[in-house]
């Protein structure tokens, strides 16, 4: 118990750390084919939407996704368009990959072409008043990839 | 369908910290306004519902605990949840009731008091599970933090400017006119009376095109609304309010799907769930052309740029041109259209209780009970809005002066 | 039935927790206020005349806000009771065993009319009966917080 | 007013650790009960889901499970109680005539949450929550001890409701506990939690969902040749003081009982009621919970389960599926009562079909300690 201005407060918490949430490994594969720079967008073999990265359940046809088969999987380009941005002013937080830490982070929602969604990624080698919405972008690989999410992270202009 | 309206509402004085009073207590005042202004006793009340989000205060279905304090003792009550849409959501689970045909009078009642929490872990307790999972295939948590989550109103707002026209200069004197409006209403939290553009524009920026100065408080409060059937409400009020038409549409979260999956909510300015619940709540109103019968709008507008999107969302006039009717005063107190004259969501904003506080402020103007905020023009038909979720649950109600079933 | 293709999953788990800070208002600051000098207080309705503690800003029955502040217990009559030979982890959830098994109940105290739930020590499981009598156990020092009541006995 | 029914409904298999997301589970029911309804996603005009932050684990639980739901571009809310309240809700959407086609789903996965945490999350933070004393096996302890001392019931009557519940469990497919061969001896042997309430007095914790779609005439009788129409409803919210509740009694579901046989016409429970489905958490809540409905004089619920009157073979069977003593996957119980019914009166339940006809069933539903909250539904066969 403790006095703020005042008046008896009563503390508590939600423990969160106590919970397990359950999840497909539904990105298994997709971040397998990363290793490669290779983009593979999961389609709803009901109505046809791709999703990347995949998804368990087409929010659109209300279909399980089925990930198993080749065919339920398509490659798609690692270019896109940029569907909105973000120039961070805030305090850069520890931890964060950005490439240039002398310069402000710029965040795009980008969507890769031949995908129907969009996915969050930070935009490299360009200057803030370059960044617009509708510019082209095109995935920063790595020179090796590791085949995880953050292959994917980062953009340039392209 | 029977014919309802809003016979009674009660709200507090929204303050950054309410420490003097606990949960039940704080929302026992907007709940005894309520019926103070409806003139009844819960004893007349058919039942109840109510609404918080969850986390911001630690306690789990807190209408257990509070209920008693707002009048549930053996009645029929319900609680309902949906974000940042919760008190629209609350609002319209009293309508469906009494519209039901089974409640004749049934008190709305949601609330925040965010002192009691902390609002970031609130707001990171939507997406742990997703962060989770994006950290098991290699994100870290600030990076989906910095570029995710945190930017979702950001992208809203440059994917918005880019399609509009909207200039940074335009939200500086959006968010000046709703400071301004707050500062008329009595129960608004910012009280910032004569606040400029220009000042606006020397707040910080925190993410472009987002300054301090565009962004809404953390505030304690509640809002409660007695609903009553057609018969009833003419009993109990001189000048019922009456809702016409409302409706809800779900789509996907935005920016980031499930467990770290692509959204396909592609575009998070589009809104379609807002264009759709907007056109069913005026069909249901008999509203056909809302740009020339809606004479207010209180959009859900908690970061100042929202002022435009919504409102042309809510189909008051074409996409993008909203700016540019801003321009022309249109959204102003005394303009044509009046928009957010309580100062909106950016002025004072318990979460749970912000969706409902712009049917009541809606309701409010109708009655021409607004006080130094009343606009102008006569007001005979006014939407309002609540938005929850990671923008993807649209709440739109549409209210008048008049019952549209007769 | 529902099936579905239950292929491998993966348990996801957080550190985070999160905090918060009630504030408990002004009826029971008093109530805590008064803890401290050992006294349990009351209030009470001024519509149905019933007593309530802890004290509450409202009479749900009523609907009334409550008035007249009154001094309860020490002393108050078991409603109801139980003992736990568990507890409940409050960290992770689950049941917890307990070596002793803990005697809670519910108490009427003498010129209340509502109940609080405390526990029970001095007494053998066996022993206990509902509408026996017990009182109030106070900390050695009190400082005006829920610990100020420490358990009831069995009044001799 | 506009006659509703229930048109279709899915349960699955409840486990104590399910091997999916809760998403797909979720998903799982609600395409299930599609599928037997023979509508798509399309045709169902507004979901509403009963779900609870503090079991999900997750603030806005509800807007990850638009896709797992159908509710994408529908209107969709959350009711942040046991499912029956959300089929409450969804049933006064349709009667406005604003919708006609909802689905119902409910859902928890103990698996997940820290189990028996989130109602002790419910409890006054300035007294009650901080005083570590209450929690939902305590309260109901509490009020086990009281009923027993007011009207001399025995811990073998209350022992004998598990038994009942848990045997009638073994002929129902989706159970979790299933004890065949139980007898008294084994609840009564059973681990002590609370005195008197043992280990088998008590519900097991489940994972599981439960889905229902509810319909408006014309549309229930395109989608299904036998459709169970909502012939009443009633609810009621009680005070969170357990001392102020008489709690050997249960009156807030007595009000809700009030209400939903008034609404369906029901004068005499005993004689009108076919099969009654109860949400209790505790064994002893189901004799407290047939002196409420009136399935027996007050005080009289050790007699009626020495009676036999609610054995599956009894004249008012009580839980034939096993009830919550069985599987309580919190948030899906009481839907999952709603959906037990539908079945006795479409004569669905398999081996656990109750042998005499059933026309007239009652499903109830409740939330917080002791029941704090309490709803009833009667639901009617044939053409009303």
């Amino acid at each position: 118990m403790t006095q703020i201005e005042e008046h008896i407060s009563i503390s508590g918490k939600w423990p969160l750390s106590a919970y397990t949430w359950k999840v497909e490994k539904f990105l298994d594969r997709f971040t397998e084919g990363l290793h490669n720079k290779k983009i593979f967008g999961a389609k709803c073999s009901n109505c046809g939407t791709v999703f990347v990265p995949p998804v368990v359940i087409c929010a659109r046809c209300h279909s399980r996704m089925r990930l198993e088969k080749d065919q339920d999987w398509v490659w798609v380009s690692d270019m896109g368009t940029v569907i909105a941005y973000s120039i961070s002013y805030l305090a850069v937080a520890d931890g964060l990959r950005t490439r240039d830490p002398e310069k402000r982070p710029l965040f795009i929602l980008v969507r890769l072409d031949g995908t129907d969604t969009a996915i969050f990624a930070e935009l490299i080698e360009a200057p803030d008043e370059k960044i617009r919405v509708g510019m082209r972008v095109k995935v920063a690989w790595q020179e090796v990839p590791k085949g995880d999410l953050g292959d994917i992270l980062f953009f340039e202009p392209s | 369908m029977r014919n309802l309206a809003i016979v009674g509402i009660g709200l507090t004085k929204h303050v950054s910290k309410r420490r003097d009073v606990n949960i039940p207590e704080l929302v026992y005042e907007a709940v005894k306004a309520a019926l103070d202004d409806a003139g009844i006793h819960p004893k007349d009340l058919d039942a109840l519902v109510t609404g918080n989000m969850p986390a911001f205060e630690g306690i789990n279905c807190p209408e257990l605990w509070g209920g008693g304090y707002w009048g549930g003792y053996r009645k029929p009550l319900i609680r309902i949840t949906t974000g940042g849409s919760t008190g629209a959501s609350v609002a319209q689970g009293a309508f469906y009731l009494v519209a039901s045909g089974l409640y004749d009078i049934v008190l709305a009642v949601a609330f925040e008091k965010q002192s009691d929490g902390n609002t970031t872990i609130g707001l990171n307790t939507t997406a742990l599970a997703d962060v989770a999972n994006m950290t098991a295939y290699g994100l870290s948590g600030p990076e989906i933090e910095a570029s995710g989550a945190i930017g979702l109103f950001v992208y809203q707002a440059t994917s918005y400017m880019a399609k509009s026209g909207c200039t940074i200069e335009h939200i500086d004197r959006a968010a000046a006119m709703l400071r301004n409006n707050a500062a008329k209403n009595p129960y608004a939290h910012l009280q910032q009376a004569g606040v400029t553009a220009a000042d606006i524009a020397k707040t910080p920026m925190i993410s472009y095109p987002l300054r301090f100065g565009h962004t809404c408080p953390t505030s304690d409060g509640a809002c409660a609304m007695v609903l009553a059937t057609e018969e009833k409400a003419r009993k109990l009020s001189r000048k019922p309010v009456w809702v016409n038409g409302w409706a809800a549409c779900s789509e996907e979260p935005a920016i980031v799907g499930l467990f770290g999956a692509g959204s396909i909510n592609v575009d998070p300015a589009e809104q379609r769930s807002c264009k759709l619940a907007a056109t069913k709540a005026y069909a249901m109103a008999g509203i056909k052309e809302p740009w020339k019968e809606i004479d207010l709008a209180e959009p859900y507008v908690p970061f100042a740029y929202q002022l435009f999107i919504y409102f042309e969302r809510l189909l008051l006039c074409d996409e993008g041109n909203a700016p540019r009717l801003f321009d022309k005063g249109v959204m102003e107190l005394d303009g044509n259209l009046p928009t957010c004259p309580s100062g909106a969501v950016v002025s004072s904003n318990a979460i749970g209780a912000a969706a409902m506080i712009r049917i009541a402020e809606c309701a409010l103007q109708i009655k021409g009970e607004a006080g130094q905020r009343q606009v102008t023009k006569d007001v005979h038909n006014a939407v309002a809005h609540g938005l929850g979720g990671q923008a993807n649950l649209n709440v739109v109600t549409v209210l008048s002066d008049m019952p549209s079933r007769r | 039935m529902a099936k579905s293709i239950e292929g491998d999953i993966r348990e996801l788990t957080t550190n985070i927790d999160a905090e918060y800070n009630w504030s408990v208002g002004g009826y029971m600051e008093k109530f805590f206020r008064e803890l401290k000098g050992k006294k349990i207080t009351g209030i009470r309705c001024p519509v149905c005349k019933k007593v309530y503690v802890p004290p509450r800003m409202i009479c749900e029955y009523c609907f009334a806000e409550t008035k007249d502040w009154i001094e309860v217990g020490p002393r108050g009559t078991v409603v109801s009771y139980t003992y736990g030979n568990i507890s409940i982890d409050m960290e992770k959830g689950g049941l917890k065993d307990r070596e002793e098994p803990e005697i809670i109940a519910l108490i009427k105290l003498d010129k209340a009319h509502s109940c609080i739930v405390h526990r029970i020590k001095k007494i053998d499981t066996a022993d206990i009966k509902v509408d026996m009598q017990v009182e109030v156990v106070w900390a050695d020092v009190t400082a005006g917080n829920l610990a100020d009541i420490e358990y009831f006995k069995p009044v001799r | 007013m506009r006659r509703v029914a229930i048109v279709a409904y899915a349960q699955m298999k409840y486990t104590k650790n399910r091997n999916s997301s809760r998403e797909v589970m979720i998903h799982d029911v609600a395409r299930e009960a599609l599928s037997m309804a023979g509508i798509s996603k399309g045709d169902v005009d507004t979901v509403i889901n009963a779900q609870n932050d503090y079991f999900d684990g997750r603030t806005i639980s509800n807007m990850k499970t638009v896709a797992s739901s159908g509710a994408y571009f529908k209107d969709e809310s959350k009711i942040e109680m046991d499912g029956a309240f959300a089929a409450f809700y969804a049933y006064m959407r349709i009667l406005t005539g604003n919708h006609d086609v909802a689905m119902v789903i409910g859902e928890s996965m103990a698996s997940c949450y820290p189990p028996y945490l989130p109602g002790i999350w419910s409890l006054d933070p300035t007294f009650d929550r901080p005083n570590g004393f209450l929690n939902e096996i305590s309260a109901a302890a509490l009020q086990a001890r009281l009923y027993m001392h007011k009207y001399g019931v025995t811990e073998k009557q209350i022992a004998q409701v598990a038994v009942k519940n848990l045997k009638n469990a073994n002929k129902n497919p989706y159970a979790l506990r299933k004890m065949p061969q139980i007898a008294q001896k084994d609840v009564l042997q059973s681990r002590l939690l609370y005195a008197p309430i043992r280990e088998l007095n008590a519900y097991p914790l489940t994972d599981g969902a439960c889905a229902i779609i509810l319909a408006e005439e014309g549309k229930a009788r395109q989608i299904a040749k036998n459709p169970v129409w909502i012939a009443g409803v009633g609810c009621c919210h009680d005070t969170y003081f357990l001392g102020e509740r008489e709690l050997y009694e249960c009156a807030s579901l007595e009000r809700a009982a009030e209400a939903a046989y008034k609404m369906a016409e029901i004068k005499n429970p005993q004689k009108q009621i076919h099969v009654v489905e109860l949400h209790e958490n505790f064994s002893h809540e189901e004799l407290i919970y047939c002196e409420a409905l009136g399935l027996c004089g007050r005080g009289k619920g050790g007699q009626l389960i020495d009676s036999k009157t609610t054995e599956i073979n009894g004249s008012i069977p009580v839980n034939p599926s096993g009830g919550a003593l069985s599987a309580n996957p919190t948030y899906a119980t009481g839907l999952i009562r709603l959906c037990e019914v539908a079945m006795q009166i479409r004569g669905e339940a398999g081996e656990h079909q109750v042998k005499h006809e059933v026309k007239i069933g009652l499903a109830h539903g409740q939330n917080g300690l002791c029941a704090q909250d309490n709803i009833v539904f009667i639901l009617k066969g044939g053409d009303k």
